[in-house]
């Protein structure tokens, strides 16, 4: 990348008039995804944005880049047909927790899989948005909504720990409120060469107003919140002492100073399958602290990469045109 | 060789090769169509597979056979009865027997009438030495074990792999009988198994063995000959369906110089479509073996998105589940060419076996008013001409197109006269060209003529914009609620499909132009109801047939054509969905003859009926 | 007081409240509504969602509306250009402007007119002061912000939530307007904010705020009366569609005495359905939000198999999802019901307007041959007695079937007559009883009558059994690759679906027997069909009507009754999709009358074109 | 369960005739579950075999059950609807890797997240045996098959984390040569409360024989096999010798006796997530044997019986029959 951007936030900003509730979460995405954009790119018009049906899905719509508001849950496949037809173009998609894993969880396991080079933003809200306000399948047990009134009897799956289930090769966890933060996640997962996956935790003010709101409480957030820094020890808290130690194969909750040290912090280590699978394991779990950051990172062939090894090898093949092949085979001559 | 030999020439012979799924009857049947071909004949082919994998040696489930009609005349069908019957063993005895002419020729493998293979097939005695079958048929028990045993002598190759060879033994004796050169199958052996010379000996000295069997046993007092066919002059390979669907995608690669991404998921009898593609990368084919067939229509369709040519092909239960794509794709309007090899249905069905009943899922199987053209193909040949045309219309007027072949064409063959690339259709793809100015790009702006709205891909400076599956603005391409937009994109759609019909050419009508009765047909039912005309023409009826390629639309001649005929007969293999169609659209009482028994109804079925209807 | 106000009776009056979706408007609609119904009148309503959640406050996307037509005689509709317009800011003043009648009464919210909600709605000037709308209407600028500060002076409530009783203010006018009585919304008041007494207090003073303007203002010459209307006889409450048709579900339950396990996917407008009957667990109804719609029939259909009636419900899309599904609980001929709340079309189309573009879908919308029962409810109370009759017809005949509604069905209203639950028609199940004889349970044996398969559920000793996709042998069950048994099953699922023409009861005609024209509707169109007729016999024309709801199979009188008369037409909110099966199954040249603009064809609409057709 | 089965094998076998290709791996599977099922059930009558499509999927016409064979990929959803209709019958799912984990997978994984009480076994032969040959999301990357005659470019899932990733509570693996073991994995199923997903190696002869060879050959299948019993070091190799321990975070397989001692090996416990997910990510990987047995056990309130406690809460509530419900609401006499 160049070191002054050529292009400005509002050149991605388009011209359609954004559709979201006042107060809504994907509001602050947007803006941070506009402001990253000239960063990482000189060319808008190899930016494409993929989605599927939701509030969030919406999103595209806004973006002055190519887009596609596909059909629900089922964007990953026209993100990875485009970007087999085109392995050039630069392809996000945006999906939401109802989009994304209960409709469209396989597309996306696949996907994840295959390492196909997308980025991927999951807007999670723990509920159905543009539904009007049914649970979907990151809502916590017992949630009560329109279509559980007595309360869900679903455990919820936490999204980076089916992601790394998934052999996603990035894996990454950020939120609407910490703009910097979801700034940097976007570009690390720009610079993934691969499926890159982040969860963005984002806020339905309407339906479930104030589902993170430990995570964003000025009082309870620095306990709550562990930012991830690779190479680093896992400390947190408001006066950062507190850290994750692993008791054997168990992880704990320790205070630093009295009986731990920082030396017996686990440190991080993106590359790290065991340490990503500890920590994603915490999402929303009571004792421990939600992990932002990049949970994992290691780079593998990609679809694509791998794909044009092939056509490029193919390609070495004596050519033929299209009569060889016509008349390829046993042939006769009748007179 | 002292023996006396009579020779007689026949115009028509059918054949049908039938053992275990491990005889390699498959082999023998491709090999002797292969000879046909070259030796000039008109012919027809119609493999039948078990439904098992490898079902038990022996079972009645595990029978597999293939057919063969060929003749010294044009033919349109694999023939009815065959004149000829290979039974490998027990099994498959009991399976096709009665498909048998009486009086027809009948060749069994003695060795494999064992107890255990009499009692897999249900037989209490044996048939081939209780007397039964030499009343009815010309009947030939052959030892073919023992003598592919004897001839493979001294061939460093295991018992098993010897016995092996049997296949082509009954071949020699088949060859021998019609007078057929036994050369093109050894140089096919020869460049087969190349790296394998005790393969290439062993099979050939079976070969041998079965052609110098029928020479020397004092068992065939006739040799028949059928001469070559006049057919119209040219060079021929022999094609099916499957071969030639995937050579129309490539033709429209080569002639429109577009990528082409093919994204399928495996199911009888399509699979073989993903598997002939994925070897032609160096053609700029991409493949994708996707999870399941939605993601292969929704990779098909972002393809398309980013200016390639997306296709995807699956069989019925698989169409089921593209119908929630298929209308976005149409929404959007995006070439996306859906290739339906149609099977027996409803449900998982009869996966081996052909059926035309997909044609209504085809024109309606999606939600909303969402029309969608419809092509089929009528000849395992005409595969090729027909999945080329489908691509061309498809990105021409931008639209989604359903291509309907099905189990018998797919893997049916026929000598096919191969065409000049240059005589194809011209094929032209034009993009949005890179944009300076600062107007926004409008994604719906139309051609005057076709409708067809304007391609602009990613990558293109200047033409960024947003689609999706909410109704959208007519040329801006905004999201719009308005119903007078609405109603009028609605109308836009079908009128863009109507548009079509320009590029029908003028239906042709093979006898009557005016008559009693036309015989209206679509897809595979093409062939019979040819031969059925032919036999009627002879049998002085006043009849007409019409051979349907475009479903949707309709040719417009299509309904003048109708008017000419006192009555309309429709034959299909399901319950009478053109048929359906036609009323609805023509409003004539067209009347339907359906036969839904996993085959092409028999040329035979169709003369009586349309006797019937004449006569009555 | 002193001022001299008339009293005029009116027939019947058509109100529309526009807002902003924060606005309130459904709540003001469903309280006049329910006045209106206590009063006596006929009714019917119309509420219009924006398709966004929380569009901008004032923007034009975020306008939310609700139409009453309330009458002293029968009406159908939900009347077309409304008589009063209450516009509470200027976004719903442009929105909806133009469908108000000229001289109609406008009443407007003048304290929203400010310069940024004009900016919002596109105003370059004021229209409450420009005079643009005093010309045409009887405009009513009202200060209700103001209005409702005052009289909730004292309240112990935030400005922002006084500010949200201006909906009540508005209601009050109207109340004044019409002569209703204001305890039945005190009452809800008092019983739905129970344990909030400011919020009680400040809406009933906002609502006496709003009728005693009524009174003291100068403004009003005239006050209206509807009198009572003479409905039959009995008791009321008003109905919408949705709950309808889990009441229908529910009263398939009791008097089943199955369970109920209902499995869908949230999609608009279906998604009601799922929230209604979440509720509904002590009557044993099972709900399961699925992963997907094809888990959602998938459940269905297992519940179905373990001897539960099987339900799943959702929209366009979401019904194409599950065809592949369908063709399996036809071929395993289990008892599912399939509800389709029909949207606006084709793909994610117009998700929150109405539409009839599924019925090709539903009757067709399958690969292989695939007959499914298809039954469509014609107003919202009728939801009810569809549903309870697609239940017993599934189970009598174990079939799949599909039912219709729509958006407009689902959200609009009417004063229904509540059946008794004994008059229901019977609905009995027997599943197999246990067995302790040796022979293998037969789970293809049929019923005689209906062709029904018997329903053998697992748990029960005996009759252990496997099913699948894979077609079955008749009786035995057994998979079977034979093609007679294949040809015999295809027939046999036609004749069951074709065998529920016995179920239907004579086909009711209104208006002329025999004629000029018939009117035939399907669906929602009833109402507008029905309203149509009523004014061209008024008008002297010989027409009748009928409106259909069942369309697979048709009634067995049908064909007759089309004959009766010249020319048939048939007004659809899609393309023409009936009108194309009627002319496949009759031969008749029906004529389409189609306007695809998110809501019911209107009335005038109807009787416009039918006198053209008339008198041409 | 009575000490005496009242049933036999020969009660679990139906009278079709089995459509497998001989030798083929599925035999031994439908053996050993005959064998089986006479110790886990009286009442053969409550129990169900629920499939999709492919070879495996057969399976419930073999078995003197009731069966349903569905359609490909949706069985979990039938089962589901099955269960919660019914929660007293038995229910067993049969599943294949293309079945259950390309066009099924996001059934699977709902299931699982969902912990209804279904025993699913999916039988993992890594290859599409009845389409005749495709690779599968199983399949090794680089596999030449007939729809990738240069190679598979996707990189497979490993079942065991992937259900891990979505939640399951009961993950083991076995394999068809393994008879006992097989049969005991069958035992713990049935036994578990919740969702069991077995994953079963099977070889397909026809298209991906000796897929598993190195794990079923009589002379390396020691050194590739990692016996899992819940509270015994994780040991392994001819002799007995090998074990695996942890470096850190890192596993490692080290040799018994020299450096380190039998203490120092890792001790298997199946309710810890972390020591399971190091376990399923053996799979197919080079430098560690295949773990056997089973991986993780944990009970947590199935969907099932969550429904039921809310059926029997809700008729807790005041009864109302179908008049009242009805005649509910405002309404009105018009006389
Ligand atoms: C096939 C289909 N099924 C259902 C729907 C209805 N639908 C639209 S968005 C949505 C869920 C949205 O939830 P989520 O993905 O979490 O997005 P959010 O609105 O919360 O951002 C549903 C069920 C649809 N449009 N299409
Ligand atoms: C909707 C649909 N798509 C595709 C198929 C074709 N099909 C049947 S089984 C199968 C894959 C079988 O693989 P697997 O699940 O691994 O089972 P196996 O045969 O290997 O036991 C496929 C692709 C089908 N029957 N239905
Ligand atoms: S419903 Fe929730 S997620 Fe959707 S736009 Fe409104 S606040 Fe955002
Ligand atoms: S194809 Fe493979 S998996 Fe299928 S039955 Fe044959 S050996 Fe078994
Ligand atoms: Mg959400
Ligand atoms: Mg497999």
């Amino acid at each position: 990348m160049s070191e002054k951007p050529t292009l400005k936030k509002s050149d991605f900003q388009s011209d359609q008039a954004i559709r979201w509730c006042p107060g809504c979460g994907d509001y602050a995405i947007l803006a941070q995804t506009q402001k990253v954009f000239p960063e990482i790119t000189e060319k808008k018009e190899d930016t494409v944005f993929i989605s599927g049906i939701g509030c969030s899905s919406r999103f595209p719509y806004y973006m002055n880049t190519y887009g596609f508001h596909t059909i629900h849950g089922r964007a990953p496949t026209v993100a990875s047909g485009l970007k087999l037809a085109n392995p050039d173009l630069s392809v996000w998609l945006v999906t939401g927790d109802g989009d994304g894993f209960s409709i469209g969880g396989n597309h996306l396991i696949h996907l994840l899989r295959r390492n196909v080079n997308i980025n991927v933003m999951l807007f999670n809200n723990r509920i159905y948005g543009l539904t009007k306000g049914q649970y979907s399948p990151t809502s916590e047990l017992g949630k009560v909504t329109y279509s559980t009134p007595m309360g869900s009897l679903d455990y919820p799956f936490k999204p980076t720990q089916l992601a790394l289930g998934s052999q996603g090769s990035f894996v990454a966890k950020t939120i609407d409120k910490e703009l910097k933060h979801l700034q940097s996640m976007i570009r690390r997962a720009n610079d993934h060469n691969g499926t890159s996956f982040i969860e963005i935790y984002q806020n339905c003010n309407i339906f479930n107003d104030g589902a993170f709101g430990n995570l964003t409480d000025r009082d309870t957030k620095a306990d709550q919140l562990l930012y991830l820094e690779n190479g680093e020890p896992m400390i947190f808290g408001n006066d950062k002492n507190k850290g994750i130690i692993l008791d054997g194969t168990r992880p704990k909750v320790v205070e630093i100073g009295k009986k731990y040290s920082i030396e017996d912090i686990l440190v991080h280590d993106e590359t790290d399958s065991l340490l990503a699978n500890m920590l994603s394991n915490f999402t929303a779990e009571p004792d421990f602290p939600e992990p932002l950051g990049v949970i994992y990172c290691s780079e593998r062939p990609t679809y694509d990469d791998m794909m044009n090894e092939q056509m490029l090898k193919a390609k070495e093949q004596p050519s033929q045109t299209l009569d060889d092949m016509l008349n390829a085979g046993d042939t006769w001559q009748v007179k | 060789m002292a023996k006396k030999v009579n020779k007689e020439t026949l115009d028509n012979v059918t054949i049908r090769f039938a053992g275990d799924s491990g005889d390699g009857m498959q082999l023998s049947g491709g090999r002797f169509t292969q000879t046909a071909a070259i030796v000039g004949n008109d012919l027809s082919t119609l493999p039948d597979f078990p439904a098992e994998i490898r079902a038990p040696a022996g079972s009645l489930a595990g029978v597999s056979s293939f057919q063969i009609h060929f003749s010294s005349q044009e033919i349109h069908t694999p023939g009815e009865q065959p004149d000829v019957l290979v039974a490998m063993n027990p099994a498959a005895l009991k399976v096709h027997l009665s498909d048998l002419k009486s009086g027809g020729t009948l060749i069994v493998n003695k060795n494999a009438f064992t107890p255990k293979n009499l009692k897999l097939a249900g037989y209490e005695t044996d048939p081939t030495e209780d007397g039964t079958l030499e009343d009815y048929y010309q009947s030939h028990f052959i030892e073919m074990s023992k003598l592919v045993k004897n001839a493979c002598e001294g061939i460093d190759l295991s018992p098993k792999l010897v016995e092996r060879t049997k296949n082509l033994c009954a071949l020699g004796v088949l060859f021998w009988i019609y007078d057929r050169p036994l050369e093109p199958t050894i140089d096919w052996l020869k460049s087969k198994f190349k790296s394998k010379p005790e393969i290439i000996k062993a099979n050939t000295n079976a070969l041998n063995a079965g052609y110098n069997y029928g020479d020397t046993a004092e068992l065939f007092t006739t040799r028949y000959v059928v001469e070559k066919a006049k057919l119209p002059a040219g060079k021929y390979r022999n094609m099916n369906g499957t071969l030639a669907t995937c050579l129309g995608l490539l033709a429209a690669v080569e002639k429109s110089k577009m990528s082409l991404t093919f994204a399928g998921y495996p199911i009888t009898p399509a699979s073989n479509i993903l598997h002939t593609l994925s070897n032609w990368k160096k053609f700029g084919i991409k493949t994708f073996q996707a999870e399941d067939e939605i993601a292969g229509i929704g990779a098909a369709l972002g393809a398309a998105f980013g200016g390639s040519l997306g296709v995807t092909a699956s069989s019925g239960p698989g169409i089921a589940l593209k119908g929630e794509f298929l209308g976005l794709t149409l929404i959007t309007e995006l070439p996306v060419v859906v290739i339906n090899v149609q099977r027996g249905g409803p449900s998982t069905g009869l996966p081996t076996k052909t059926e035309q009943s997909d044609l209504f899922q085809a024109v309606y199987g999606r939600n909303g008013d969402a029309p969608t053209p419809v092509i089929a193909a009528t000849t395992p040949g005409d595969c090729f001409f027909t999945t080329y045309e489908a691509c061309r219309i498809a990105v021409k007027y931008m639209t989604p197109i359903i291509v309907l072949t099905d189990g018998y064409l797919a893997n049916g063959s026929e000598p096919w006269m191969i065409p000049n690339s240059k005589d194809l259709n011209d094929f032209e793809v034009t993009f949005e060209k890179e944009s300076e100015s600062e107007d926004k790009h409008q994604p719906y702006k139309r051609n005057k003529d076709t409708l067809a709205r304007n391609w602009a891909i990613p990558g293109t400076k200047g033409l960024e914009h947003r689609i999706g599956g909410i109704e959208k603005e007519n040329v801006s391409g905004n999201v719009s609620y308005d119903s007078d937009n609405h109603e009028l994109m609605t109308h836009i759609r079908a009128q863009k499909v109507a548009n079509i019909a320009n590029e029908i050419p003028p239906t042709e009508v093979f006898g009557k132009k005016k008559g009693d009765l036309l015989i209206l047909s679509w897809g595979s039912t093409h062939g019979s109801c040819k031969v059925a005309t032919e036999q009627l023409l002879e049998d002085k009826y006043k009849v007409g047939h019409v051979s349907l390629k475009w479903i949707n639309p309709f040719p417009s001649d299509l309904g003048k054509i109708l008017l000419n005929y006192k009555k309309v007969i429709i034959p299909e293999i399901n319950r009478g969905q053109l048929c359906y169609l036609i009323r609805a659209q023509y409003l004539i009482d067209a009347i339907g003859l359906n036969e839904i028994k996993g085959k092409p109804i028999g040329a035979s079925t169709i003369v009586k009926k349309c006797k019937e209807i004449i006569d009555e």
